[in-house]
């Protein structure tokens, strides 16, 4: 007996939490992006799984397009931080409070 | 001209005067002073061929309406108007003249003659009026000309302060004057003067007739508003001579016998004894005073009081017809004293003056003429009328026969010292002995009014008859007759008798000098009213109105409102210091917003 | 056997996950979410999109994770900066933590699909002739802009690191 | 509905726009004020003729003459320019252009800093006065008392005197209020009357044919009367008004103070009063008590201790609007009548007031009134002005003021009777603070204070330039005063349909 | 799938119905070519030449107003008026932010032209978004939008400040982008579902969406997928409490990245949650209203209470669009029950661009190298130095503040009678508080500009007040000055072609 589908959404709903969490709890900006990219990635996962589940054909579709904006979304963030890192010389968020108030 | 047309000119000529001398006359005080004595000659002229040729008349015109209210100007011409606007002529007449030398080269002679003007409007108005919004529309405006010509002479403080106070202690009587116009006109559905009184009034309680009266105390100075009169004598004396002796503080008067219908008997018991008491206390006010316009205003208060007292005895004859002789003959007194304070250069101390009648004779026998009168002596004008309130008051009341017989000794007895220390004896000052008699503007009135105060109380003999008024003097009878007429006589030598012997013309008081702790008590007794109201205003409600203030601003517009600004920007600082710039923070917002959707969408919330 | 590859490669994958959060070196976090990927990659396989498992690998695995790792090594942030808890941020960790965990056990227990078994016959994430049909047909308009979107993204690369020229102001 | 050729209302509205673009536009400096004086000459001139005309001039619906409607582009939302008079606004129409000529007479002559801005100012506020009054969509009204009010704010804030800074905020701010406030109830109307339609016209005769539930009418009146309250000072949300006034340029106050503040009496009477009769019945009791206690008894008492002269003003018109709101808590045509005959008196007296405290200001440097006194001998004119203001604000026959406030008092007794006691002690009262004022300023011996600072120069008389608005503004007073048939006979037609339908519910 | 399937599939891709956003490609396309073409010192001509094109492509799209409602490329996108008229807004916005990069740019030494090309493509994006009917086509010019925004936000890269909004975005976006596709893949998972009735074939599709969730009425899944999607599109308009990020970015950002930004990004999120309210989740009131209830209450008191006491003018404009984000959402939430609601959030959106863009087209020219540090007391006399310049920015606050004769009165009226139509009575008491303490801080600023007597705080920024705006940016910043008049007193045009829904 294959594994249901709840299953899938469970795990990809864990993942998506687990991504999450480390946005919160992480300082780091480096790791922060990839949690980022973590969510993304159990996205993709719940989606092929309705795909594959529901014989619905978008969800495969899609996930190309997810992979695509997720890859461009990193080369931007990267290209940012270490901007960010010449001008700081720092990648932790608590350093980053030039803004407030 | 027809009758109508003639009232109406008499009602608005002095207006057109006023307006005229306001807008062109301000910088020619000859042509206003011109322009308002000949408004006042025609006044008189329109006013006594009115009153004589017999036309009695009313009519009316709408003048303002909003829904089922509206309100009439109109003119009620009966005999009881007629009789006032010949009082109000003939002595307005008089005034303008006198005032010619008075007041010359006053600077502000165009502003005064303006106001003369504006007050014989206001003063017609009242008696022409045809309704009760009428008159009150009227008394307002009289008690304005009254305030504008007390405040002459605007830089003395004392007259800045007097005619303030004549303003307000007036608007406090007009105060309950109003109110029982609202109340008649509620109970009644109307405030005609012709209509209330032909169908039986609606008079719901003591309210409407008492709420009236305080009108005539404000106006007519009975206590316990009487406090404003003395301090008018800040004003020029024709001034008081015209408004505060003659004819305004009398319309109080005159409007009580126009709601004659209205009153009912305990009101009238109370007016009665408003009337009495006024005429007691301002007579033994007027035993103190020194200065000899303000001994005549006590004097006027006094005399009122008899007036109120007739009319609340239930006799609108009596009270009219001593209001008549009293326009007479206190009308002279003024102007003699406004003849003496001129020739003797505004000396207004009775003890400064003195030795009077050989530089003064015309104004000394006038003056004198005047004093007979107002003390009863027989066959003069006050004897009269004095006579007709004792004898009404001797068939209704004791008590208030005896309270008025008692204020009759005092009349004369202050009245004979008055006369005695100002005209008799040896001038004890500079001024009084270089006195001198005025010029024929100044004593031609005095002339006039000495004669109308030796006959005006023979009103048998006044052509036209107003027999709407003199028809209802009362009479005594019989036994009645030559009590009254002992008492008035008696009363008479007494005061006069004990006057002339005990005070001596020196520059003393003789009572301050024989009887100090007497004199004392007189004088605490006169002021005490004022101080009282002085207490009133400057501990009471000064104070009430800086608690008030100080509410007002630290309370609400300070705690309230700058509080409920200041919570707001704490508010903002709070929630402006929550943007920390950390972006771990920040994301703790999303978890948060994420969470509340979440358990909105599964129920939770 | 599908239950236990699946549990397998589930608890595998959730373990990466956690590596990625947790771990605290830099480089140890990049590659655990690499080995975090190739599960996931795993999982579609065993819902037979065998061309997305692919891209997965190469896109995510093969560009993502290695620019991540050369960007750490570019920055020398590699070297694990010390977990710095503080109370507050602890507290507020388990309070998120928690705080998701009840949501994701709501989506599970109360969100069941009560789906059947898989559908038979591959999705179109199975073979690439399908599947660029549908890019081609449908939705060539999301590939057209997604030209633009990467045009774009490469253009923002190139502006936002080159290096500052001469003479522009710096703080 | 015709839309005439030659239209004075809205000539009224668009001339005083129109020149106050062209000077904004640049208009050479010489024609700033030849601009100007026309600007508020002509509102002034098409008030005095629809005045003249109103009597002879056809009525059309609910007693509206002068009728004509202009397209905004808005007509599927039910909102377009509408003008045309009635009765009351008549009143009011006229008001506004004497008061606003005065104003801008006074301002010519002030020599105001960046007189050019201030006069722009000005007519853009005049602009929006007579639309206010003019305008018969409810959504023009409201629209052109925000166009009015917008100017003020910034003339406090430039112009002003000492604490101008904050006077003009919490004016701002309370104003914004009040304002919102009202346009909320407006738009509770607009939406609940099913008639989608701003036109007052539409709106009487949709809800005379199916009133709103009790409830709603409860609630929409409320919003309206917290609102318009605000905006009239009722106590106790007044705090805004003596010290806007206090603050205010002379010509700024005038207008806010005398026209701009009537926006909502005015809106209670034409809006409130005719559409929610059972609301208005409803508040009648507490709007009076707080009126009659808190305007005119605190108020009263408060102004009395004022030193300040200009403050001394502000805190009287705060007191008087009180009189206005038992008035309208009367709900009767007496009342009613009594409310907009008083706004126009009111209108003009404390419009002259404020211009005469600037004028005693410009003599003695201060508005200290214990500094003060003995200017009357110096200035006498200036001194019978005042005079003559102040007893008109007191409220003596002869003058405008007086009716309103004589048919306020009889119509308030068949209302409630303590509160009539109340509202007569009030006549008291500002006769005891007005006459203080006066005898203060101008009475007496020349104060010390007073003497430092004219330096042994008597100080001047008014100039022509000076006296020439006062005059107009007392001329009307005393107008209306001696012939107040003039603006009652208007008054009392548009009042048929109100109070009855008042008195139904009462 | 038989080829001949393909072709009609391919047959819908109808073209022409894009040439707007077609043609802005190409405009940005061009722009790198002349760049690479034309000689150095010439390329400052490119920005011109890029505002002309856009000028040339408004005037064309002027001409072709009035559009049925219809779909294209097999029910990606539709088109209407209303998306005629949101064209216009992108391109009047593109126009305004390419004006004031050009006055803005030459004070940094950075490469000029691929900002341009990037606004372009950027609202190019936005167009297509607001026409996405379906998830993906949302998706992706959703992510271009945001990918565009995160180098725009970071452009002036040699500043601390800037680079740190532009991580702050870029981690705010990229999260709020996380919980947006999962709520996606939740509601297109559930509504796939075979076991379930009214199952969906293609759920990306708006109306097969709304179709599913009509028939499933309390779906928990899709309700937390819609509560997810909710939470995307709340970060996209600022709307609480996904506003948090607003002030540093916004203070951070290049000001005309902060325009873009501040109207035309929120524009978008507007019309995407328009969408989602009145078609995909029409179901679902239930539920959204609620949210969105409760998100516009929070967000104007929040807003408005949080700009009260702060003087950055960037942070300042930032926290008074989170109230006017409220204020909007007040419209919106009106539109399950209320039509015209629709009409009120359009004619809101153009109010809030006219306003704003005049405010920020001042401060653009006022703005010195670091244009985060500008304080409202540096406006203090901005009166006497530049009539001009207090004029439009008088202009333009007064229409935030949404006083009349300005066109932001409009449509705060608008709004309120649409609220009050729906029977949003709370919201409106909160509404107006929120209005009256605007006013607080909006007086503030117009207070230092007018009423202040000391001259300007610094002569630089005298300096930059007297030299004035560029000739072209002046005279848009007067169009858009009158237009907040013209369009407060006579709505003719715009009040008629808003309300055609």
């Amino acid at each position: 007996m294959s594994p249901s589908l709840d299953s899938y959404v469970l795990l990809s709903a864990a993942l998506f939490a687990i991504g999450f969490l480390g946005v919160l709890v992480r300082r780091n900006t480096l790791v922060i992006y990839m949690c980022l990219e973590l969510m993304l990635v159990a996205s993709t996962l719940a989606l092929v799984a309705f795909s594959r589940f529901n014989g619905t054909e978008a969800g495969d579709v899609f996930v190309f397009f997810i992979l695509t904006v997720a890859a461009a979304e990193v080369a931007v963030g990267l290209a940012i931080i270490v901007a960010l890192f010449r001008a700081r010389q720092t990648v932790q968020v608590d350093e980053l409070d030039l803004l407030k108030k | 001209m027809t009758p109508t047309a003639a009232a109406l000119a008499v009602l608005l000529l002095p207006l057109a005067s006023a307006a005229t001398i306001t807008l062109f006359l301000g910088r020619r005080p000859q042509g206003a002073a011109t322009l308002s004595v000949v408004t006042a000659f025609l006044v008189a002229a329109l006013a006594l061929w009115l009153a004589f040729s017999g036309a009695r008349f009313s009519q009316s015109w709408e003048w303002l309406r909003l829904g089922s209210f509206s309100v009439g100007v109109g003119i009620k011409f009966d005999d009881l108007a007629a009789l006032m606007l010949s009082v109000v002529g003939v002595i307005g007449l008089c005034v303008h003249v006198f005032s010619l030398g008075y007041m010359a080269g006053d600077p502000g002679r165009a502003r005064y003659f303006g106001g003369l003007s504006i007050f014989m409007f206001s003063m017609v108005g009242i008696v022409l009026a045809d309704n009760l919004f009428m008159m009150f529309i009227f008394w307002e405006l009289v008690g304005f000309s009254s305030y504008f010509l007390i405040n002459h002479w605007r830089e003395r403080q004392s007259a800045a302060d007097a005619s303030k106070k004549a303003f307000i202690v007036n608007r406090v009587g007009d105060f309950g004057f109003l109110l029982g116009i609202i109340l008649c006109y509620w109970a009644n559905g109307t405030v005609s003067l012709g209509t209330v009184g032909q169908t039986p009034p609606v008079v719901f309680s003591r309210l409407i007739p008492l709420l009236l009266f305080c009108g005539a105390v404000g106006k007519s100075a009975q206590l316990p508003l009487q406090i404003w009169l003395p301090d008018a004598m800040e004003g020029p004396t024709p001034v008081s001579a015209l408004i505060h002796a003659a004819t305004m503080v009398a319309a109080g008067i005159y409007m009580l016998c126009r709601v004659d219908f209205l009153m009912v008997g305990q009101a009238r018991q109370v007016i009665a004894w408003v009337g009495a008491l006024t005429a007691l206390y301002a007579a033994l006010c007027a035993i103190t005073h020194r200065d000899i316009k303000k001994v005549l205003a006590y004097s006027t208060i006094s005399q009122l009081g008899y007036m109120v007292a007739a009319f609340g005895l239930g006799s609108v004859g009596a009270a009219m017809f001593h209001l008549t002789t009293h326009a007479f003959f206190k009308a002279l007194l003024f102007l003699g004293a406004g003849s003496v304070i001129l020739g003797c250069h505004h000396e207004q101390d009775i003890f400064r003056l003195g030795g009077l009648r050989r530089r003064m004779p015309l104004t000394f026998w006038t003056f004198t003429v005047a004093v007979a009168a107002i003390t009863g002596v027989p066959f003069l004008a006050g004897f009269f009328s004095k006579d007709a309130i004792l004898a009404l008051s001797y068939e209704r009341s004791g008590a208030i026969f005896t309270v008025l017989a008692l204020t009759a000794v005092l009349t004369a007895f202050y009245m004979l010292r008055l006369w005695k220390i100002v005209f008799l004896g040896e001038p004890r000052s500079e001024a009084a002995s270089h006195s001198h008699e005025s010029g024929v503007s100044v004593t031609a009135p005095l002339v006039l009014l000495a004669a109308l105060s030796l006959v005006g109380g023979y009103w048998r003999a006044y052509p036209g008859g107003f027999g709407g008024v003199f028809s209802l003097i009362p009479e005594a009878e019989g036994a009645a007759r030559a009590v009254v007429l002992a008492t008035s006589i008696a009363v008479l030598l007494v005061g006069a008798g004990a006057a002339l012997s005990f005070y001596r013309c020196d520059g003393d008081d003789s009572l301050k000098v024989g009887f100090p702790s007497l004199f004392g008590l007189l004088s605490v007794a006169r002021t005490s009213f004022d101080t009282a109201y002085d207490y009133y205003v400057a501990k009471v409600q000064q104070r009430l109105a800086m608690v008030l203030n100080f509410i007002d601003i630290v309370g609400l517009a300070g705690v309230v409102v700058r509080g409920l600004a200041g919570a707001t920007e704490i508010v903002g600082f709070g929630i402006r210091a929550l943007h920390t710039g950390r972006l771990s923070s920040y994301v703790y917002w999303f978890l948060g917003g994420v969470v509340i959707l979440w358990a909105y969408a599964a129920g939770v919330l | 056997m599908e239950q236990i590859a699946f549990a397998s490669i589930a608890a595998f994958t959730l373990a990466c996950a956690l590596g990625v959060v947790l771990a605290k070196n830099t480089v140890n976090g990049a590659m655990c979410l690499l080995l975090c990927l190739a599960g996931v990659a795993g999982l579609f396989i065993q819902l037979h999109a065998y061309l997305l498992a692919f891209l997965l690998v190469l896109v995510y695995a093969g560009a993502v994770v290695a620019l991540f790792l050369f960007i750490i090594m570019l920055l020398g942030a590699h070297g694990g900066q010390p977990w710095r808890f503080r109370a507050f941020q602890a507290f507020a960790g388990v309070v998120a933590a928690a705080l998701l965990i009840t949501g994701l056990d709501m989506i599970s227990l109360r969100g069941k699909t009560d789906a059947g078994p898989p559908v038979a016959g591959a999705g179109v994430g199975s073979s690439l002739k399908l599947y660029a049909d549908q890019l081609f047909t449908t939705y060539l308009l999301p590939v057209e802009v997604m030209g633009f979107l990467l045009l774009v993204a490469m253009l923002g690369v190139i502006v936002l690191s080159r290096r500052p020229t001469e003479g522009e102001a710096t703080e | 509905m015709s839309t005439t050729a030659f239209d004075p209302l809205l000539i009224a509205v668009v001339a005083p726009l129109a020149l106050a673009a062209t000077i904004a536009l640049g208009a050479p400096k010489k024609w700033v004020v030849r601009l100007a004086y026309a600007g508020f000459g002509i509102p002034a001139l098409m008030a005095l003729l629809v005045w003249w005309r109103f009597g002879g001039e056809p009525r059309e619906a609910h007693g509206f003459a002068f009728l004509s409607s202009y397209s905004t582009g808005l007509e599927r939302f039910g909102i377009g320019l509408k003008l045309g008079l009635n009765g009351i606004s008549l009143a009011m129409f006229v008001l506004a252009g004497l008061v606003g000529l005065a104003a801008g007479l006074y301002a010519i002559q002030s020599g105001a800093e960046r007189l050019k801005t201030y006069l722009l100012l000005l007519l853009v506020m005049q602009a929006g006065l007579m639309g206010m009054f003019a305008s018969v969509d409810i959504f023009f009204f409201y629209f052109f008392h925000e166009l009015a009010l917008i100017p003020t704010f910034i003339m406090v804030g430039i112009w002003g005197g000492r604490d101008r800074s904050y006077a003009a905020m919490t004016m701002t701010i309370y104003l914004t209020a009040g304002a919102m406030l009202s346009l909320l109830g407006l738009i509770a109307i607009y939406v609940k009357s099913g008639a989608s339609s701003f036109d007052l016209l539409v709106l009487r005769d949709a809800l005379a044919s199916r009133p709103l539930g009790e409830t709603l009418q409860r609630h929409v009146f409320g919003l309206l009367l917290f609102g318009f309250g605000i905006l009239v000072s009722l106590w106790p949300f007044h705090s805004w008004a003596p010290l806007g006034y206090g603050a205010a340029p002379s010509s700024a106050a005038m207008l806010h103070a005398g026209v701009l503040k009537k926006f909502g009496l005015y809106g209670l009477i034409q809006i409130a009063l005719p559409l929610l009769p059972f609301g208005a019945v409803h508040w009648s009791h507490p709007l009076a008590l707080v009126a009659g206690v808190g305007n005119v008894l605190v108020i009263g008492l408060v102004t009395m201790a004022q030193r300040d002269l200009k403050q001394m003003v502000g805190y009287s018109s705060v007191m008087h609007m009180g009189y206005a709101f038992l008035g309208i808590a009367a709900g009767t045509a007496m009342g009613v009548g009594g409310v907009v005959l008083l706004m126009f008196g009111h209108g003009l007296s404390v419009a002259l007031l404020f211009l005469l405290s600037t004028s005693v200001h410009r003599r003695t440097q201060t508005f200290d009134m214990g500094q003060m006194g003995g200017l009357a001998q110096g200035a006498p004119v200036l001194a019978a002005l005042f005079l003559l203001a102040t007893f008109a604000s007191v409220g003596l026959p002869g003058f405008a003021n007086f009716w309103g406030e004589l048919s306020i008092f009889v119509s308030l007794w068949g209302f409630s009777h303590a509160l009539t006691v109340v509202a007569l002690t009030g006549t008291v009262v500002s006769a005891v603070y007005g006459l203080r004022a006066a005898a203060r300023v101008f009475y007496g011996p020349q104060s010390d204070a007073l003497a430092r600072v004219v330096a042994g120069n008597a100080p001047r008389d008014m100039a022509w330039a000076e006296k020439a608005p006062a005059l107009l503004l007392a001329a009307a007073l005393l107008f209306v005063g001696l012939w107040p048939r003039s603006l009652s006979t208007g008054i009392n037609q548009a009042l048929q349909e109100a109070p009855a339908a008042v008195a139904e519910y009462r | 799938m038989d080829p001949s399937n393909l072709q009609e599939l391919a047959a819908g891709n109808t073209w022409t119905a894009i040439w707007p956003e077609l043609s802005l490609g190409c405009l940005a396309l061009l722009l790198l070519v002349l760049e690479t073409l034309l000689p150095r010192f010439i390329h400052g001509k490119i920005q011109t030449f890029s505002i002309a094109g856009q000028v040339f492509i408004l005037a064309a799209l002027l001409l072709d107003l009035h559009t049925p409602y219809h779909e294209s490329f097999n029910g990606l996108l539709v088109q209407s008026s209303a998306g005629q008229a949101m064209r216009v807004f992108f391109l009047l916005s593109s126009i305004m932010v390419s004006l004031l990069a050009r006055a803005s740019l030459w004070k940094h030494r950075v490469s000029k032209v691929e900002f341009h090309h990037i606004v372009l493509v950027v609202s190019a994006a936005m167009m297509l978004l607001v026409q996405s009917r379906n998830f993906v086509m949302l998706f992706v010019s959703l992510e271009t939008v945001t990918v565009g925004l995160y180098i725009l936000v970071s452009y002036y890269r040699s500043s601390a400040r800037t680079l740190e909004a532009g991580l702050k975005y870029l981690v705010m976006g990229s999260l709020s982008s996380g919980l947006l596709l999962f709520g996606i893949v939740l509601l297109y998972g559930v509504a796939g579902s075979a076991s379930l009735p009214g199952r969906s074939s293609d759920a990306m599709q708006y109306d097969e969406l709304a179709r599913f969730l009509a028939a499933n009425p309390h779906n928990f899944l899709a309700a937390a997928g819609i509560a997810l999607v909710l939470s995307g599109v709340a970060f996209k308009i600022g709307a609480f409490p996904f506003q948090i990020w607003i002030p540093d970015v916004y203070q951070g950002a290049p000001t005309p990245v902060t325009a873009l930004l501040a109207v035309a990004s929120k524009a978008a999120g507007f019309v995407v949650l328009l969408g989602l309210v009145g078609e995909a989740f029409a179901p679902y009131a239930w539920l959204v209203v609620p949210i969105l209830t409760f998100m516009a209450a929070a967000t104007i008191l929040f807003g408005n209470l949080a700009a009260l006491k702060q003087h950055n003018v960037k942070r300042l404009i930032g926290l008074s669009g989170v109230s006017h984000a409220g204020f909007i959402l007040l419209a919106v939430v009106s539109v399950p029950r209320v039509p015209m609601a629709v009409g009120a959030v359009y004619f809101y959106l153009f109010a809030y661009l006219i306003a704003s863009f005049a405010v920020f087209g001042v401060m653009t020219v006022l703005a010195g190298h670091d244009d985060s540090e500008q304080e409202i007391g540096d406006y203090s006399g901005l009166s006497r130095e530049s009539p001009f310049l207090a004029g439009v920015l008088a202009c333009g606050l007064g229409s935030l503040a949404g006083i009349p004769p300005f066109v932001g009165f409009m449509g705060k009226l608008f709004v309120f009678v649409a609220a009050f139509k729906a029977g949003h009575y709370g919201l409106l008491l909160v509404a107006i508080a929120g209005v009256v303490i605007s006013i607080y801080y909006y007086f503030g600023w117009i207070r230092a500009a007018y009423f202040n007597d000391e001259p300007l705080a610094s002569p630089e920024i005298a300096r930059r007040a007297r030299d004035g705006a560029g000739r072209l940016l002046a005279i848009a910043l007067a169009a858009l000055a009158a237009s907040s008049i013209v369009f407060g007193l006579y709505q003719g045009p715009l009040g008629a072609w808003v309300s055609l829904r």
